[in-house]
């Protein structure tokens, strides 16, 4: 990327160019290829694994209806709000209209947006999830996201349920301009009217993490899980690295750090991920 | 500029006509302001017209939150610190006076000398600075201070040390802090509205832009960077995201628009302070009539609203 | 002893007695449990017995609070990090189930081992520990969890970070904070109770200790250095302020004693952590029967009347 | 001061014999002497100038009575509570008996404990005031100064008005055991009770202020000042070097660091301190 001066500095907008987990290791390897180890694997192998590598545990993306098939109890999701779609209010058009890369990512998906949100329930514990896809436009948040959150944080709300998010984002979506930017007090209001309520957020970030969405509903979490080796920040390390000309630290932005500095929870991997939510279901719903 | 906006504007217009003029050459300035923002808005922002914003917004000149302070309030206790670990320079945090009554007032800073520029970071703030302002707010909500806000930054700092602090929860819980508070909020955007930085302090009751500031959810060097790969088409890319007020004001973002001295705000910071300060009390007025809780609803279903949506 | 505080106890022996024995062995455990509470306090406690308490408090074998959270909770969730700046190991926090309610818990930490106790900068914590005890605290309140907090510490580090990041201020906001909870709060201090790294945490509706733990204003070597400029003279300070369990319930500064195995709980963990249980869920069954503002109201009233005055 | 083990961590009991102004510098000269620039001054000139050094600005402790006189308008001063008492609950004896040490610290000081509180104005506008006096014992906070300071919260709170503290003190007062400890908790409630009522505490550091007041009320208001100079910490310096085996910063505690790492608003040099107060109580006044 170009350089970006402090004043052009990106902030909360995508950066999924760069933090695109395919390449964030130089980038370009087939997407069943571990980045860390290379070992290759066909796709129902790390299906089975939940998509971490068997030989060195690296995490690889999960797309959001394999998310809640990981996580959720069989036949009990049903999808929320799978109607809703994007505008296009600033009629975007960069080398190719808004409206064409909605319609692009939305066959290449499946997904109406970058979020898949509904009912459903884990362990017996019924709660609504909320489960970001990066696949779609680098799960940039705009109307769409915002909008399918608060409601399925409205709808938890409803019987001070539960709320679990799973975010991998690359920020706010510039193609919708400051209406992006708008979603993130939207969620952040809609996270209060669930906290409020009684209900809880259960927040976990799935790599990357980045942008608008760690500047909102991703780090209002009661509690906070990562995966491991999930980057979650608010710039993204090359902006970061552009503006303060200084080296990173190796695990800049990731998990591990996160968790060292305060703001994670827990680091948990992907195959304690169902028993942890949980219970963590059970000792919230305890209260009730 | 939409229909319904314009009748939105012409509504008010004819409201006040209507209205007795007890307040005198106030409410016909009033008047006159929304007849001139009414005028400008029916024609469309030109793309030189959002550049020019652009600059104008970032001008070296342009008055910044202190230099408004000074000229607004008849009295100003700086608070500093977030209790913490640091006082951040790129945020400004008081209270003061503005015409009799005691508000609370936070607002990015940045620095006119080379020296200053480095002290404020350019008004790019650590979570520390939004820590700041949440003392701040807190301190508002419990005295019945109504809270304004200048917003001014072109971002939350990128760093190393912001990271490592929490930038992005801190901004998360500054918006957080604001859709709580059962005090009157204006948030103004003076100058560079930059994204998650400018949003962590602008989740208010009336939420306005000067006439030549802009409110972006990225920089148009920073969107032209992703799209093109190349910053210098950051002219294309503002006319793609149109950051310019009256496009926000359209766009349901912001709520009003306030004038600045005739070529820009940085031509005459005592008329621009001026200018300011009337937009300030007039919707301070105006919303010390609402109930605490009912600020706080509509506060909270205003922000709910925000986005345009299809359906299948 | 004082005769009031005898007088108490008999009363709530004597109501005990009379109470049908609804929850049987349970009441009649409680029933012994204050005989025997009442007889030891019937003698005054020795010099010998306070220093012993000493010992008995720093006993390298004690257990700390994971010990007691791993034998008393069914569940555990531990909470990590103050959101800003670290995860303070001298404190944990987290979520767990005892007795088939979820509550929320608060501790100071030792390490027992040279590694860990170094991990755990031997319980003495920095603000940042303070800071991830409010945060628990808050979703505590916000949940409707009852708070238990274990009291545990030489006190609060005494470190040149510690003090530039606001050490007296986090002390202070935590117990402004366990004042504002509207959730029942039970804390107990299992083993050091050293000063204002102790009551940051240990504002709570009932405030226990066990048998031979310490709570005091000062450690007895750090007295003994300003009164008689020789730290070897503990034993006799200790004797001068008397931090033993006893003399802290004649003050009206706890509610209660909690029983150890005979000849202190770092012999048996396990029984320790009976009695503790048993405790905590009997005075968290007490406290649920108040209402939340009722519960605040008592608590304020409680520490608001602490301290022994004279008039002229 | 000889060592003390990390386990034996003083906190926030008084270490006045270390922190006593008067001996900052090496201590042992005369009250009246600069410790910073050794100019001497007869009583009548150091009061004259408020106590601050003309030479080279040394801000000087003040005695209660004096500060008071210093922000008060004059007359408007009534103290309240003075009939109150320290009784001696531990019968505490350690070269001396309490009770004595009480007496001898009435006799030198005429003050019934460390604090003066009271109702007053300042430039017409009225408040109540708790000023804490270092010759009494310390400045140490037992049973009657947390009395006092919570009665005056209370009085303040009634009609929603502010309290000014100005705190000089070594902490926590050992004589009274667990007790003193407890005036934490109670000073600490009771401001939360005036700020409740929408009263406001002005929290003034005079030199020291350090343990059990830091870790208490001092912390707690709605707007902090400190005196140049003054040492505000929760350890005192020769603790904290002792448990580091640390080099300290030149400024470790002092107002000027405190307000670098933001734990004050502003440093106010004596000259300034009523018309600061006055401004502050305007702003505050006038939400009601
Ligand atoms: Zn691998
Ligand atoms: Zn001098």
């Amino acid at each position: 990327m170009p350089g970006v001066s402090a004043a052009g500095n990106i902030d909360v907008s995508i950066e999924h160019k760069k933090s695109d987990p395919s390449e964030r290791d130089g980038g370009g390897g087939h997407p069943n290829t571990c980045p860390r180890c290379g070992s290759h694997y066909r796709d129902d192998e790390l299906a089975e694994h939940l998509r971490v590598c068997p030989h060195c545990g690296h995490h690889f993306p999960v797309k959001a209806h394999e998310r809640v098939a990981q996580l959720a109890d069989p036949g009990t999701f049903e999808e929320e709000d799978g109607d809703l779609r994007s505008a296009d209010p600033l009629e975007f058009f960069d080398l190719k209209p808004y409206v064409e890369r909605l319609a692009e990512a939305e066959l290449g998906t499946g997904l109406g947006d970058a979020i898949l949100t509904g009912r459903t329930a884990i362990e017996g514990h019924p709660c609504r999830i909320a489960a970001m896809d990066f696949s779609f436009m680098g799960g940039s948040m705009g109307s769409v996201v915002g909008e399918r959150f608060a409601r399925a944080c409205e709808r938890a709300a409803e019987d001070a349920g539960a709320l679990i998010s799973v975010s991998a984002s690359g920020g706010a979506r510039m193609q919708e301009g400051i209406l992006a930017l708008m979603q993130l007090p939207k969620t952040v209001g809609a996270v209060g009217e669930l906290q409020d309520a009684g209900g809880v957020l259960l927040s976990v970030l799935a790599h990357p993490t980045t942008g608008g969405v760690t500047a909102s509903f991703a780090s209002l979490g009661d509690v906070t899980l990562a995966e491991p080796g999930a980057l979650t920040s608010f710039a993204g390390p090359r902006v970061v690295a552009q503006t303060t000309r200084e080296k990173l630290p190796d695990d800049f932005g990731l998990a591990e750090s996160n968790f060292r500095f305060g703001h994670v929870d827990a680091v948990v991997p992907r195959a304690e991920l169902r028993a942890t939510l949980s219970r963590l279901l059970r000792l919230f719903g305890a209260s009730r | 500029m939409s229909q319904e906006a314009e009748l939105g504007l012409r509504d008010r217009l004819a409201q006040l006509s209507g209205v007795k003029l007890l307040r005198g050459t106030k409410l016909s300035a009033e008047l006159e302001r929304l007849q001139r923002q009414l005028e400008r808005l029916r024609q469309d922002t030109t793309d030189e017209e959002i550049w020019r914003s652009v600059e104008l917004a970032r001008h070296e000149k342009r008055p910044y939150t202190l230099d408004y302070v000074e000229r607004m309030l008849d009295d100003w206790f700086e608070l500093h610190g977030d209790r913490a670990r640091m006082d951040d320079h790129a945020v400004v945090a008081g209270i003061g006076s503005l015409g009799g009554r005691t508000i609370a007032l936070v607002g990015h800073q940045k620095g006119r000398d080379l020296k200053e520029r480095a002290t404020r970071n350019f008004g790019m703030a650590y979570p520390e600075g939004y820590r700041k302002a949440m003392r701040t707010m807190e301190l508002a909500g419990r005295h019945g201070f109504p809270l304004v806000t200048l917003v001014d930054t072109p971002g939350a700092y990128p760093g190393i040390a912001a990271e490592q602090h929490g930038q992005g929860g801190a901004i998360a819980r500054s918006q957080a802090a604001m859709l709580r508070l059962e005090v009157p909020t204006v948030a103004v955007v003076i100058g560079e509205g930059g994204s998650g930085g400018a949003i962590a302090i602008a989740v208010a009751d009336r939420v306005l832009m000067q006439e030549h500031a802009i409110y972006s959810v990225i920089s148009p060097e920073g969107c032209a960077s992703i799209l093109w790969r190349d910053a210098a088409q950051a002219k294309k890319a503002a006319s793609a995201f149109k950051p310019d007020a009256a496009h926000c004001l359209e766009l349901g973002v912001i709520d009003g628009i306030v004038p600045e001295p005739e070529g820009g705000a940085q031509i005459d910071h005592d008329a621009a302070a001026v200018l300011l300060r009337e937009a300030l009390v007039a919707h301070l007025d105006e919303l010390a009539a609402v109930a605490a809780d009912e600020l706080r609803r509509r506060r909270r279903a205003k922000f709910r609203a925000m986005g345009v949506l299809a359906h299948v």
